[in-house]
């Protein structure tokens, strides 16, 4: 545990100082600006001063950012709309169960692509081309046409969310199911064990590795996902509708305050997965 | 009610004959003809069911509608594809692949950047792009380069645990056999531990060839000059211009099918011994 | 009572205040009716939505409704609760725009999304080129905010008199420092925020009655808006989920969106409507629409509401 | 004892396309084993005896000729679990326990949970791994996952039992214990028995009869049937029989190294 | 022929910690191998044969007691290319062909290119493996995959060879072969050679020194200093001393067994 910390504060340490430095940089031409406008000049401090203290800067200093978090998290009842706890929960929910929905969908598809010839040969190419359509593009037509059949809500979002995170678990799942070498899946013949015997004995444990690492980029996608999901269905809560509505009055702020707190979303629902990793992988005697 | 039958029956007959395909000899034009055949078939019912539904063509154009406005626009999906595809997407994902399999080199040798960096790259690489996207807009302006940008934020984490999970990959003994050799850090990873990376590293490619085409497409949404596939889906959606937003998905499918394929035939010649090429 | 479901064109903020306002004070409830209101965003056409089932009536701009009817879509005005029009280009003087003359060779920022028309007539009807050569403009599509002025990337934004102007105030800029186009000054401008239905269901008198007794209420929550501006920008706060919006702001913008209204008891006035479908029309070489539409609205709702 | 021919190949021949050309595993093989025998295999590495046996076991497909088993098909005999099969290489699950491994085929075959624990402690205990059951495989050296795996394939009944290299990593020993107790299992069990060694002395202990293969292509070059009887102490050894025998097989195997 | 003491063990244990409790793989383990000699370490599987061979190879680390070879750290002596290393399983990489596995090693130490050519000509030659270099690992026998690695092992100049059963899946004919060559190589090069077998003979015909060796916990029960000359035609099988030493060797063995 220790042997982590100091490495983990010292690149954050570094990314401090740097974002600090960069705040300066890519808000002083604003700063100038504002001051050529006024006919004063800046001195080093005042222009330092300034560019960490904009209300709409392009880079909004770190310690401006924490103050909106903690503003917007330990200060706001978490039922109110402008709590950020409030908007990671609604996101949240969209995320788990479209995360659910895209794992399951993907492990499906990977044992039908594994064990039937025929989607092995025509529906992978498929899979592959449904990723290269741009959600962002296809999110309000699926939005549309489910509130046509009377589908609303949660659901909708977290069908998108399950559309990102679907591939990446097929196709980890599918170079899993295919990992066992020759010898053991001839050894399963020579007991004559059944496909489904085959699949929960040996395919499955095999592709526990590649499952995980998959895991956690569909976990990340299907973040992203009830995020994009967010959008079309009118932007009324979660953090995807902070992102937006602070993009519309460019709070820079507020969009950082956001954007971290997805990333924390993102970074602790990876790290569960990474628990659960390691102790399956333990329990399972690999590593 | 006659489409929806004949979408049926174009269903049932495609998979018949896929199945009696697949199951005889797999020869290089079996491989190419089942998975067109299974497309065909899509479009046939997709054909079918929004005549027999009789959809609006303004949520939904029948595939006949799309083809022929693909046909008549050819010069502005090619103006596109070039902004958005060779300008914005490729030069971001050569650019993001790149340097993730250059961190993830070095956060493997460092032990101490991979304890600091990994947690931390994590959390970073977690920011979500519609987030990033107006923020990347806003640094790197209107052009190709902010796109470039967004794919090189979208396609970072993939690449990179992918391969550091592939450096690890090794086995004991293979590892030991180095040692024997008392071969340096350099060669083991030169010897050993890249070329037992491959798997993985493709996982990453794979997987990152279609976030690329999408990063790219989406940052247009947050502002672009005015051309590319992002800025003429969306402004094609305004317009109820639908048959124009589908022949720009459909150029998006066929390169990111084509993107995706290539790397996966790069793939097959590199990993050949790897057991998932060999079932 | 009967359900009605409204799109807004935008996220809910001062500019549909009648609205929240009539459903807040009951208005609608008075009228028997159970209105949803369905806020709009970046990546909602409300168009597509009515087309979808998913709206009995929506928010929005002419242009966007009229070019949707030439794609076979049979939207209606049937209200037209804003009377004049607040979109304007606005420019930094420090970039050397002080007159249209000024444009040429110069960036500007577009919206589109259905919203690029009014921009693409007056141009054309300036004859300027938008294809980035010498003598014409490079246009951006513009995204959610005003940040390309005030980053200078572009030496215009376009900008609505009620929100975006005030962002690039608000921002530091003064109105010293900028030179607006209003569309109305150059006589270019079309109707906005009109409220729309599907032909085919107006057919039904008894969606027709429901409209009738909608505008009604849209109306009388319009006028208490105009009337008490603050208290409507109170109650579009206590709409708003996203939590975003700030007082001061939708305050500022009620008392925009006043002046717009300010002018219609909610019929459209035909002067207005034929005023728009020229300017379209005129588009030069590439129209927005390409015959004069029939039928695009009707003042059987508004005849029937008002009296 | 019945004479019924269990295994039966007919003409056999495999050959493996590769990327430098074919190469000729098996050609023209032709066999009978018949019920309750005990057969050897034994020729130079590369001469295509784990070929043999796994077209035996319906693994690998001959590009010509016959193989039948019990008058049936190869594959029709494994799908109704005829065989038991010990691989060249031990091939434990890694995430299995040694006792997880064992009974693996038994949970796949469907026996009792009593049943399982029983035999699992059973076979452990005839290759003398009892107190491992826990153990993970790379927690084992080399000659204990042979042993187990050995395990694994005794633990289910089957008739045949198909055994590539068996004892090669067991030190002498112990060897000589399993050859004991496989000897014993198969007069006991009646079982048919084929079994690849590298071992003149063990072919010729164990075998009522001996193929000696040679390779490039594939082929039988002599098949011994043993004048042993089936009864045999380990001192039948030094028995003048025996010597006789293991230096038949042995100028068989020298010709087929020259041979090539 | 100097005298010099090459590997030198010093009460040596090495205790693996598993799931189930401590497992005592070496337990006081003290042996010097001098230069040139030729060292054979045999006992029942599990006794940690493998686990020395890895101590001294520096690829597991002791416990506690030490270990010096050519008088320094066995790292330092790894770090300077000192062993060659037969591992107990092939371990060849699927990516190389088999003449580019043999080639790895020398690659790795900078070996001119003709050179190398040659070496790996030689080697594969040795094995008899000629005309498989262009093959992968997957396209070869067990035994054939066994031999590249020896193959491997012998293709580059180190002092001090370890083998860890290399020919434990070859057959005797081969076997013989190998240990003709293994002796020429060794007094040509005077090397020294730990080598770990099961057979009995083996290690007698190769052996200046039989180590033998008992499990649980790993310990050194028995070292025997061969009085056979340096010089061993195939026939010094049949000789009394031979079969006096062979006997030896047995009977220690046994004696680590019963005590098990
Ligand atoms: N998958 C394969 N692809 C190509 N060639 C193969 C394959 N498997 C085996 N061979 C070749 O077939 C021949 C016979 O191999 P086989 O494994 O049957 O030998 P073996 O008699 O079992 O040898 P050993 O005693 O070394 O195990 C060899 O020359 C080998 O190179
Ligand atoms: N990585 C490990 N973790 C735990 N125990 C181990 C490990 N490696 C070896 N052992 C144990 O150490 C003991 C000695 O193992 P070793 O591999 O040295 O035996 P060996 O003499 O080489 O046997 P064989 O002749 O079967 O190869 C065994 O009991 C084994 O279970
Ligand atoms: C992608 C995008 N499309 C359109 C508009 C313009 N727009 C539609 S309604 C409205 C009124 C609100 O302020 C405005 C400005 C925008 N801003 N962003
Ligand atoms: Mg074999
Ligand atoms: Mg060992």
């Amino acid at each position: 545990m220790r042997l982590t910390v100091l490495p983990v504060l010292t690149v954050v340490s570094a990314i401090f100082l740097i974002w600090y430095a960069a705040a300066v940089w890519l808000n002083a031409p604003w700063a100038y600006d504002k001051a050529t406008r006024t006919g004063e000049t800046l001195s080093a401090q005042t222009l330092v001063a300034d560019t960490w203290s904009q209300e709409k800067p392009k880079l909004p200093a770190p310690h401006q950012v924490g103050a909106e978090i903690w503003k917007t998290t330990v200060e706001k009842k978490i039922t109110s709309k402008r709590s950020l706890i409030f908007h990671s929960w609604v996101t949240l929910s969209a995320t788990m169960l479209g995360f659910a929905l895209g794992t399951g969908l993907g492990i499906a598809l990977a044992v039908g692509i594994v064990y039937n010839r025929t989607m092995d040969m025509s529906v992978m190419p498929w899979v592959i081309a449904s990723q290269t359509i741009p959600i962002l593009a296809i999110a309000p037509m699926i939005i549309v046409v489910l509130n046509a059949v009377g589908v609303s809500g949660l659901l909708p979002k977290a069908m998108i969310s399950m559309y990102l995170s679907f591939f990446p678990v097929v196709v980890g799942m599918v170079k899993g199911l295919r990992s066992p070498d020759a010898m053991q899946l001839d050894q399963m013949r020579t007991w004559n064990a059944s496909p489904s015997q085959t699949f929960w004995r040996l395919r499955l444990p095999s592709s526990m590795p590649y499952l995980f690492t998959s895991l956690k980029i569909a976990m990340a996608a299907s973040l992203v996902g009830a995020i994009v999901g967010e959008l079309p269905t009118g932007a009324v809560a979660g953090l995807g509708a902070r992102l937006l509505a602070g993009s519309y009055y460019g709070q820079t702020i507020q969009i950082w305050s956001a954007l971290i707190m997805a990333a924390a979303l993102a970074a602790a629902l990876v790290g569960i997965i990474g628990l659960v990793q390691r102790v399956t992988l333990k329990r399972m005697g690999m590593t | 009610m006659m489409w929806i039958v004949f979408a049926l029956a174009v269903w049932a007959v495609g998979w018949r004959v896929n199945a009696r395909l697949a199951a005889g000899p797999g020869t290089r034009i079996t491989g190419l003809a089942i998975p067109v055949i299974f497309g065909m078939t899509l479009i046939a019912i997709w054909e079918g069911m929004v005549r027999g539904l009789e959809i609006s063509p303004v949520l939904l154009p029948a595939p006949s509608m799309i083809a022929l406005r693909f046909a008549a626009s050819t010069d502005i999906l090619w103006e596109d594809f070039v902004q958005t595809v060779i300008k914005g997407a490729l030069s971001g994902y050569i650019l993001g692949c790149g340097s993730a399999f250059a961190v993830a080199i070095l956060v493997d040798r460092f032990d101490f950047l991979r304890r600091g960096l990994l947690p931390v790259g994590n959390f970073v690489a977690a920011l979500p792009v519609i987030g990033m996207a107006p923020i990347l807009v806003m640094w790197f302006g209107f052009d190709w380069q902010s796109k470039a940008a967004v794919v090189v934020v979208m396609v970072f984490f993939p690449m990179l645990v992918n391969t550091v999970q592939g450096l690890q990959s090794s086995s004991a003994m293979q590892r030991d056999l180095m040692r024997t050799y008392a071969a340096g850090y350099w060669t083991t990873l030169l010897k050993l531990r890249l070329p037992a990376a491959m798997p993985f590293v493709f996982n990453g490619l794979k997987i990152a060839s279609t976030l690329a085409l999408i990063g790219a497409i989406v940052a247009e949404f947050f502002g672009s000059p005015i051309r590319g596939m992002g800025f003429r889906i969306s402004t094609s959606v305004g317009q109820l211009a639908l048959d124009l937003v589908w022949a720009e998905i459909v150029v998006a499918a066929i390169v990111g099918s084509a993107f995706y394929g290539g790397v996966a035939l790069i793939e097959r010649a590199v990993t050949f011994w790897h057991p998932s090429q060999r079932h | 009572a009967d359900d009605v479901t409204l799109q807004l064109k935008w996220v809910t903020q001062a500019q549909f205040a009648g609205y929240y306002v009539a459903l807040d004070k009951g208005f609608y409830s008075e009228e028997d009716l159970n209105v949803t209101i369905k806020p709009g965003g970046p990546d909602i056409a409300p168009t597509q939505v009515l087309a979808g089932g998913g709206a009995d009536v929506t928010v929005e701009w002419m242009p966007a409704a009229l070019a949707a009817r030439e794609k076979g879509l049979n939207m209606v005005n049937i209200a037209q609760p804003f009377k004049s029009s607040g979109m304007m280009l606005t420019c930094r003087k420090d970039a050397g725009v002080t007159s249209t003359a000024d444009f040429a060779g110069k960036t500007l920022g577009v919206w589109f999304f259905g919203n690029e028309f009014p921009f693409l007539s007056w141009m054309s009807k300036l004859d300027i080129p938008t294809d980035g050569s010498d003598n014409g403009v490079t246009v951006l599509k513009q995204g959610f905010n005003v940040d390309p002025l005030l980053q200078s990337q572009a030496a215009c934004v376009s900008t609505m008199t009620y929100n975006e102007y005030w962002q690039v105030i608000d921002a530091g800029l003064t109105p010293d420092d900028l030179t607006v186009f209003k569309y109305e000054d150059q006589g270019v401008a079309t109707l906005e925020d009109g409220l729309y239905v599907l032909e085919e269901k107006l057919a039904d008198p008894a969606f027709e009655d429901k409209m009738v007794r909608f505008v009604r209420a849209s109306m009388k929550g319009w006028k208490y808006a105009e009337e008490n501006p603050d208290e409507a920008a109170e109650i579009v706060l206590d709409n708003d989920a996203s939590g975003a919006q700030t007082e001061k702001h939708q305050k500022r913008m009620m008392g925009e969106i006043a002046k717009l209204t300010a002018g219609s008891n909610g019929a459209l006035d035909p002067a207005d409507y034929e005023r728009t479908v020229a300017s379209l029309l005129a588009g030069g070489s590439d129209p927005v629409i390409t015959k004069a539409p029939e039928g695009a609205w009707t003042h059987a709702i508004t005849d029937k509401a008002l009296n | 004892m019945t004479n019924a021919t269990v295994i039966s190949a007919n003409r056999l021949s495999l050959t493996f396309e590769t990327n430098d050309g074919p190469v000729h595993a098996l050609k023209d093989v032709s066999l009978d084993i018949d019920k309750g025998e005990f057969v050897s295999f034994i020729g130079p590495s590369g001469c295509g005896k784990t070929t043999f046996l796994r077209c035996m076991a319906d693994l690998e497909h001959p590009t010509s000729g016959e193989i039948t088993v019990n008058g049936v098909s190869a594959e029709e005999a494994r799908r109704m679990r005829a065989y038991g099969y010990v691989f060249q290489a031990a091939g434990l699950y890694p995430w299995r326990t040694i006792g997880g491994n064992v009974r693996l085929p038994l949970e796949i075959m469907g026996y009792e949970k009593p049943d399982m624990d029983a035999r699992v402690d059973r076979v452990l205990d005839l290759v003398e791994l009892s107190g491992f059951e826990r153990k993970y495989p790379w927690q084992l050296s080399g000659g204990m996952q042979q042993r187990a795996s050995i395990a694994r394939a005794l633990a289910f009944d089957a008739d045949i039992l198909l055994m590539d290299e068996p004892f090669g990593a067991l030190d002498e020993i112990v060897r000589d214990h399993l050859n004991e107790q496989l000897l014993n299992l198969w007069a006991r069990t009646e079982k048919t028995i084929a079994f690849v060694t590298h071992s003149i002395p063990e072919a010729v202990y164990l075998s009522t009869k001996i193929v000696v293969m040679s390779p490039r292509p594939g082929r039988i070059t002599d098949v011994i049937e043993s004048p042993l009887p089936r009864d045999r102490p380990l001192d039948i050894r030094d028995t003048p029989e025996f010597l006789e025998v293991a230096h038949r097989v042995r100028e068989g195997l020298r010709a087929g190294h020259i041979d090539d």
